[in-house]
């Protein structure tokens, strides 16, 4: 793929009228509408359907490991800022195997830009439950009905004071759209939890589910999203009305705030100064 | 050769390491070349630890079983370590702290009962100065004057001012007037001639050291002794440096942040021990997949599990080799002493980006905690080669990340510095990198990669001989056992036994001349500190070949001459 | 023999695993023995995926190139299968979904069109059901009626209710009639004179049964191709057969939850591939550290890194045997086929109950996803072997949990059970299970947990023989391979060459009895589906033995019996 | 340690004076009081100096992996619900290497009691900052500082709607032990983050620190321990006055009742029933 303009592919591996492709369009859209080139944006992603997004859009790529897109990502920010880092993968990716990092991504409030592709399953591996499946979901490994309480990444987000935290649906591509470039915007981690219609596996969550339910926050009269403690009051709406939008963001340093001293520019474009090791080595000299 | 042990025993948190700090540096300011041993406890006050040092008249590699000085802190230093005093060596002991019995055994030898805290509090100063105070003690039986201790404590406590630096040195002259007015004059250890000027450091100084000379610009980990201190050198000069250590919320999150920042363009590593090594494997099978070049140290300690956190084994050797579903390209390094784990972790760096492959660098507790008199580095042997790599207008924007290429070296292009697309992926890919399912491709790329594991071994490190070419015995071993094997070997040609060492700075791939060596008609042993031999295995796989005996160590302390020659088969020792 | 070979192929979600299914219950109704393997991507819907049902009058254990049916579901199944199509083979093609090109392509062999769905819906039912046209279309060729298949269907959708059922037996029939008409009478694959009632089961369905009779009590687990369907196996029959499997948050916390219970006192299983089999290592040191049983499936796909999700290979051999920083025992064991699957694996937590370890069943896709035809299996032949325990009162309120014993194994208590305290832990630890720093008690521990290792060793799986005794030649494998080597085996002999196959139930420690064998006069080559030959390090690393040559895969494809004789040298083949 | 009466061990591998004295000796306090003998308890612990603890007091002991206590906790549990089982870890132990543990044991509602050793600092390796570190915190490996956002477990444990969300002090053994008992007695998880001072590495949150800051929830009028929004609202308060007691505690479900089809008696006192695999095995039979 060339360096104009986000292309984004026809072949995919994903099922037709998959949610996943509402996010990649709109992704494409949002990158366009910043004016941003391939080359200039770095996709960072996992294992899973989602984990697959970055092969289908213009862009560089770094497809790593199942659950470890954040800590990847981070590093690639650290190392080059100049790059526009999106991180990209699933719920399972990213509140499953990777919930720990999730945790701590979010303290270091690196600037990157997370979207999950939230279809409260396991897509790839065919259908099990995800720490997003509603109660009593009944899949191959939970033939009981789903029992644990369902993960809500937006109310753990806030609590762990994320700088930017959101959420969209794949079947808004215009919200989605505007979200991203509002999180691409935003100086610090921003989180974009997007609902997306799993249509293989998630008989429950559907586009019609959510088309029925969803609604847009951000043209809430009077909702103000620096008060973090309405953020997580609003965030356990989960019913007849699902909100979408930006329910928190606030201005918090930044992880390359903390690093200026080393980043005066980025670090791979850094030449090796010899005579500070030399300096260094000096201080263990003895005689 | 003259040599002087000196052997510094109590609880964590009571400053043996303060005194044998001080008195390392000051014997190295003083001209002898030295090794220093730590052997410590998983805890952090208390316990029983020692600190000991050996001088010498010319460099040593290795550590001494009888005890010239030693400087009991508390009652078990002289409980358990009175016996390995030599007849006619010193101890210098704190009434204040032993209980009568051991006072008692401690004033049977040629011993000295110094209240260290209380004289330091006698002369107004704080009572933690007690340790300049047993500094200053064990320097009488060194030195005929206090110049350069004075001088390396004026140095070590620069930082907490002229008051500070004064009080250690009135007390340190207390305690070495005490001894002298004790002792008298007693022969001292010789010096070298023009010792000239040196480092004095661990190898967890001399790691990360190379990795700076080298060109790291980042680093995450997570703490896990013996590694710790590599990390924490790399915080402590990171802003100088200009080189970010990031602390991960665990070991899956160091290297992956470190594969991440690689990707990028710049020269990233992490380091770790045992479990946190074991957690790595996935991201590193990533590394091995995607190409994208990364340096781990592991610093071995006894396992499995966590086993004895804070003491030696090189058990981990296996584990390196194999660590991972699947096969891809890898080095590991082994360096056996202080000035080759500079180098190594330079060359260890060269080898990632050359080959855009992992590199694991295998330190151990001995080697990390050892401080050697070295030599300074010469930063001008550290070459600095970063591959293939091309620019932005050479890949132009047709750039295939795996280009198909003779040596199956595709040259890397930095994300952002050109029209091309940098697309990695640990999924099989194509040549684009993106994802594929057909037999054809896969088989390609794994030849693609698996081409850059030969090379890897075509240049692999050739073994380090010392001793006698024409030798009738050979001791073979890797990493931190090197210097207990070259003292065994001079031990054994010194006692008419024609005897060589072999000393492997690079296990995998192996040295082709490695098995020249193994045929020459001696009798072979395989030294190495694990129970089942895993050096011994790894040569079998590769050469069909097993040794004539081996010597092992597996209860957590290192090696040294007198603990391989003391287990060689009689028939060869006596022969 | 006779046999048939009937291939089906389309997108995944396009049903072709339903109609696969069907004929391969409906066959083995019907008396053929079977071998079917599958052939996926890793995606949901789309790509291009196989199912091949190899049918024979007697039992076989591989599949074969040549195909006689072929089911094409779309056009990637005409463009690119149509040429493993024997001369005179049919094709079954559903022309709705052809091209005209591939329409061409498919007419000018044995064909038939078939519209399945439309066929279906023309007949008043749902387009689904365009499967049991398929699946009654290839009925037509294999058998006289639809007894059989009508009530294979019936079986399969019961609980769908008899509406469902019918429409299914409808379209069949259908389907069945107009091969019928087309074709006319064709010659039919013979059948077994008694074939008597079978098992047809994948390996991911023995292994977990084997599991349960076995008496698998708790399992934790994390999906990962081509384990989950151990996994989802467990959770289906767990309500029933009291089994408690918990879906984990990832790999660490599975294992480690099967761990927590184990120590209880309950046989705890996990299953996982590649990356999930690595984040299990540190564990599983645990498991060996503080002794506590434990079985791991790891089904392997091709690595490194994510490599080919949902391919084979035996890439993962070399990991299992050296996962851990540290020195434990172990076994690994790698079923060849569906019986031994069953039967190793219920053996595998006797050797981990026996000598209180953690054991690896070593599975791979092929072996994961393929059916066989086995005979029923006999629980009165699973001997449950629940290795020392003692009761509460035998135990005593002195209880050691790591007590000193001849044979290293100290007798276990479930805590809770007795008046004694059950001290475990991953550190290194005394008698008691309480943490210890001294050199003694470590070596003396080290040296207790080895002595398991030799019992295991002296107590190893020997190898399965086939073919000739006096052989000029003979196939090493281990895992997934066996069928293949036995009918490579079979082939040669029939050539006149006198070949005999060497199968390793037991991968590690090895067994004293192939170096016996290895010392025999025959050319030996190993077969392995990995790039480095990882079962020839491992024999080599043991017997310091090289073998006369090699045949690898590492493409993400089984082998079979004509790879494998296509790649021995000519001098062997011809000769 | 024999088994009549929770005995606390005089020799420890802990620094005089360190925080871990109080909660060990609270613990065995709290078990004794409950009429519980040391052979029905099961200590379940990871790596650090708090994963010490089970070795210094009567009881069974699984002394596991670093950051793995919960999800081992969680399988001994499962398997023999007959036993109090008590995890215990550092703070680095549960909330860094085991993050993921801790948000997923939550969601489960398994029937333990976890005790954190929060000593705002990795001990055990000398002193580095843990997740729990106050910003600014100057240690091995954060010479300029540490930068990240504390985390707050007890609202995150409240996020995750744990059932039972408690803080107490290691300086305050009657507290502590009154707390230990209210947990083990609760019905599902029950968190209790202790206050430990580390008298060696953490020279701000020291006793002294403590002893001027922390007041009992427990006492206050009007608290109202089941109310969520509440509960979280009051976990931020860390200044000048900091809570200790009950938070938040509700009743659930717990994991082993969702397993009550299975677990008729405890896992490890059920025998194989041949005749059930016998049944399944039919199932394939084919002929
Ligand atoms: C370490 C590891 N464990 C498990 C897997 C198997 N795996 C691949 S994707 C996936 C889950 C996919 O779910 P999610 O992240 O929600 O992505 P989706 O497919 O639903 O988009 C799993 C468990 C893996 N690749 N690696
Ligand atoms: C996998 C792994 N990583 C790292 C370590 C090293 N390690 C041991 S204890 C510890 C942290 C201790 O901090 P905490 O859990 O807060 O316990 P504390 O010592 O403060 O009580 C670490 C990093 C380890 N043992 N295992
Ligand atoms: S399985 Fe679900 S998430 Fe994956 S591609 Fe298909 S519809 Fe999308
Ligand atoms: S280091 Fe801190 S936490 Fe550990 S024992 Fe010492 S005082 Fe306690
Ligand atoms: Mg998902
Ligand atoms: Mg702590």
């Amino acid at each position: 793929m060339a360096n104009s303009g986000f292309v984004v592919c026809k072949e995919t591996a994903w099922c037709p009228g998959c949610g996943n492709f509402g996010i990649v369009r709109a992704l494409a859209k949002a990158l366009d509408g910043l004016g941003l080139q391939p080359n200039e944006v770095l996709y960072v992603s996992g294992i899973g359907q989602a984990g697959k997004l970055p092969h289908y859009i213009s862009g560089n790529v770094l497809n790593t490991l199942h659950g470890r897109t954040l800590p990847t990502a981070t590093g690639a920010k650290l190392a080059n800022g100049d790059l526009t880092v999106i991180a990209v993968g699933g719920d399972g990716d990213g509140y499953a195997e990777g919930g720990n990092h999730f945790l701590h991504a979010i303290r270091r409030n690196v600037n990157i830009t997370y979207i999950v592709h939230d279809n409260q399953v396991f897509g790839l591996t065919k259908g099990q439950a995800s720490p997003r499946s509603d109660r009593g979901m009944v899949t191959g490994t939970t033939p009981l009905g789903v029992y644990n309480e369902p993960f809500n990444p937006l109310a753990t987000a806030i609590t762990l004071n994320a700088s930017f935290v959101a959420r969209s649906y794949a079947g808004d591509q215009e919200h989605l759209a505007r979200t991203i470039q509002a999180a691409i915007q935003h100086e610090g981690f921003a989180l974009i939890d997007v609902l997306q219609p799993c249509v293989t596996f998630n008989k429950i969550n559907t586009y019609q589910y959510f088309r029925e339910r969803v609604y847009d926050l951000d043209q809430e009269e009077g909702y103000d999203r620096t008060d973090r403690q309405a953020a997580w009051a609003r965030s356990w709406e989960w019913g007849d009305r699902i909100p979408i939008g930006i329910f928190y963001q606030i201005q918090r340093p930044t992880l390359d705030q903390h690093y200026a001293d080393i980043l005066i520019k980025p670090l791979v474009r850094q030449e090796l100064d010899k005579s500070v090791v030399e300096e260094i080595l000096d201080e263990f000299r003895i005689g | 050769m003259q040599n002087l042990n000196i052997k510094i025993g109590g609880q964590a948190g009571q400053g043996l390491v303060s005194i044998g700090t001080i008195l390392l540096r000051a014997a190295t300011q003083e001209g002898w070349y030295l090794f220093a041993h730590q052997d410590y406890e998983s805890r952090i006050r208390g316990g029983h630890n020692f600190f000991q040092i050996r001088l010498a008249d010319r460099p040593v590699a290795s550590w001494e079983n009888d005890i010239d000085v030693l400087v009991a802190l508390d009652e078990a230093t002289i409980t358990r370590e009175l016996e390995e005093v030599k007849p006619g060596g010193v101890v210098i002991y704190d009434p204040d702290v032993l209980g009568p019995d051991a006072q008692k055994l401690a004033e049977q030898s040629n011993s000295i009962g110094l209240p260290f805290a209380r004289m330091a509090e006698e002369l107004g100063q704080p009572k933690i100065m007690g340790n300049a105070v047993a500094a200053g003690a064990v320097w009488a039986l060194l030195s005929e004057d206090l110049t350069e201790l004075h001088e390396t404590l004026a140095l070590m406590f620069s930082d907490k001012g002229p008051a500070i630096v004064q009080g250690n040195q009135q007390v340190a002259s207390a305690g070495f007037a005490r001894v002298r007015e004790l002792l008298g004059e007693r022969p001292r250890p010789g010096k070298p001639a023009n010792p000239g000027p040196r480092l004095v450091l661990r190898g967890n100084d001399a790691l990360p050291l190379g990795a700076l000379a080298a060109g790291v610009k980042f680093m995450s980990a997570y703490p896990m002794t013996p590694s710790t201190g590599v990390t924490e050198f790399i915080s402590e000069h990171g802003r100088r440096a200009k080189v970010i250590m990031e602390q991960a919320e665990d070991e899956i999150a160091a290297i992956n942040m470190a594969i991440g920042a690689s990707y990028t363009g710049v020269r990233a590593m992490t380091a770790t021990s045992g479990g946190g090594f074991a957690l790595m494997t996935e991201a590193l099978s990533l590394a091995g997949s995607a190409e994208i070049p990364i340096v781990v140290v592991n610093a071995m300690r006894p396992g499995p599990s966590t086993g004895l956190p804070t003491r030696t084994e090189q058990g981990d050797l296996r584990y390196a080799v194999a660590m991972s579903f699947g096969d891809f390209p890898r080095a590991v390094l082994a360096p056996g002493d202080v000035e080759e784990a500079f180098y190594l972790m330079a060359h260890a760096f060269n080898l990632a980006e050359e080959y855009q492959m992992p590199v694991v660098v295998l330190s151990d507790q001995h080697l990390a905690d050892s401080y050697t008199t070295v030599p300074p580095f010469d930063l001008s042997r550290v070459e600095i080669k970063r591959g293939k790599v091309v620019s932005g207008e050479e890949a132009g924007p047709d750039y295939l990340r795996y280009r198909f290429t003779a040596d199956g070296i595709s040259p890397r292009l930095y994300p952002g510095f050109g029209q091309g697309l940098v697309v990695a992926a640990g999924d099989e890919h194509d040549e684009h990198g993106h994802l594929i399912e057909d037999a054809e491709t896969r088989q390609k790329m794994m030849e693609k990669r698996m081409a850059k594991q030969k090379l890897v071994e075509e240049n692999a490190l050739e073994p380090v001989l010392c001793g006698a070419e024409d030798a009738e015995l050979m001791l073979i071993g890797f990493g931190s056992t090197k210097g207990a094997i070259a003292e065994a070997v001079e031990m054994l040609n010194s006692r008419g036994i024609r005897a060589q060492g072999v000393h492997l700075p690079q296990v995998f791939p192996l040295p082709q001349g490695l098995e020249v060596l193994l045929q020459k008609p001696a009798r072979k042993f395989i030294v190495e500190g694990n129970y089942t031999g895993q050096l011994e295995e790894l040569i079998a796989s590769r050469f069909a070949w097993k040794p004539d005996g081996s010597i092992r160590r597996y209860d957590g302390r290192p090696m040294n001459a007198k603990y391989i020659v003391d287990r060689l088969p009689g028939g060869v020792c006596h022969g």
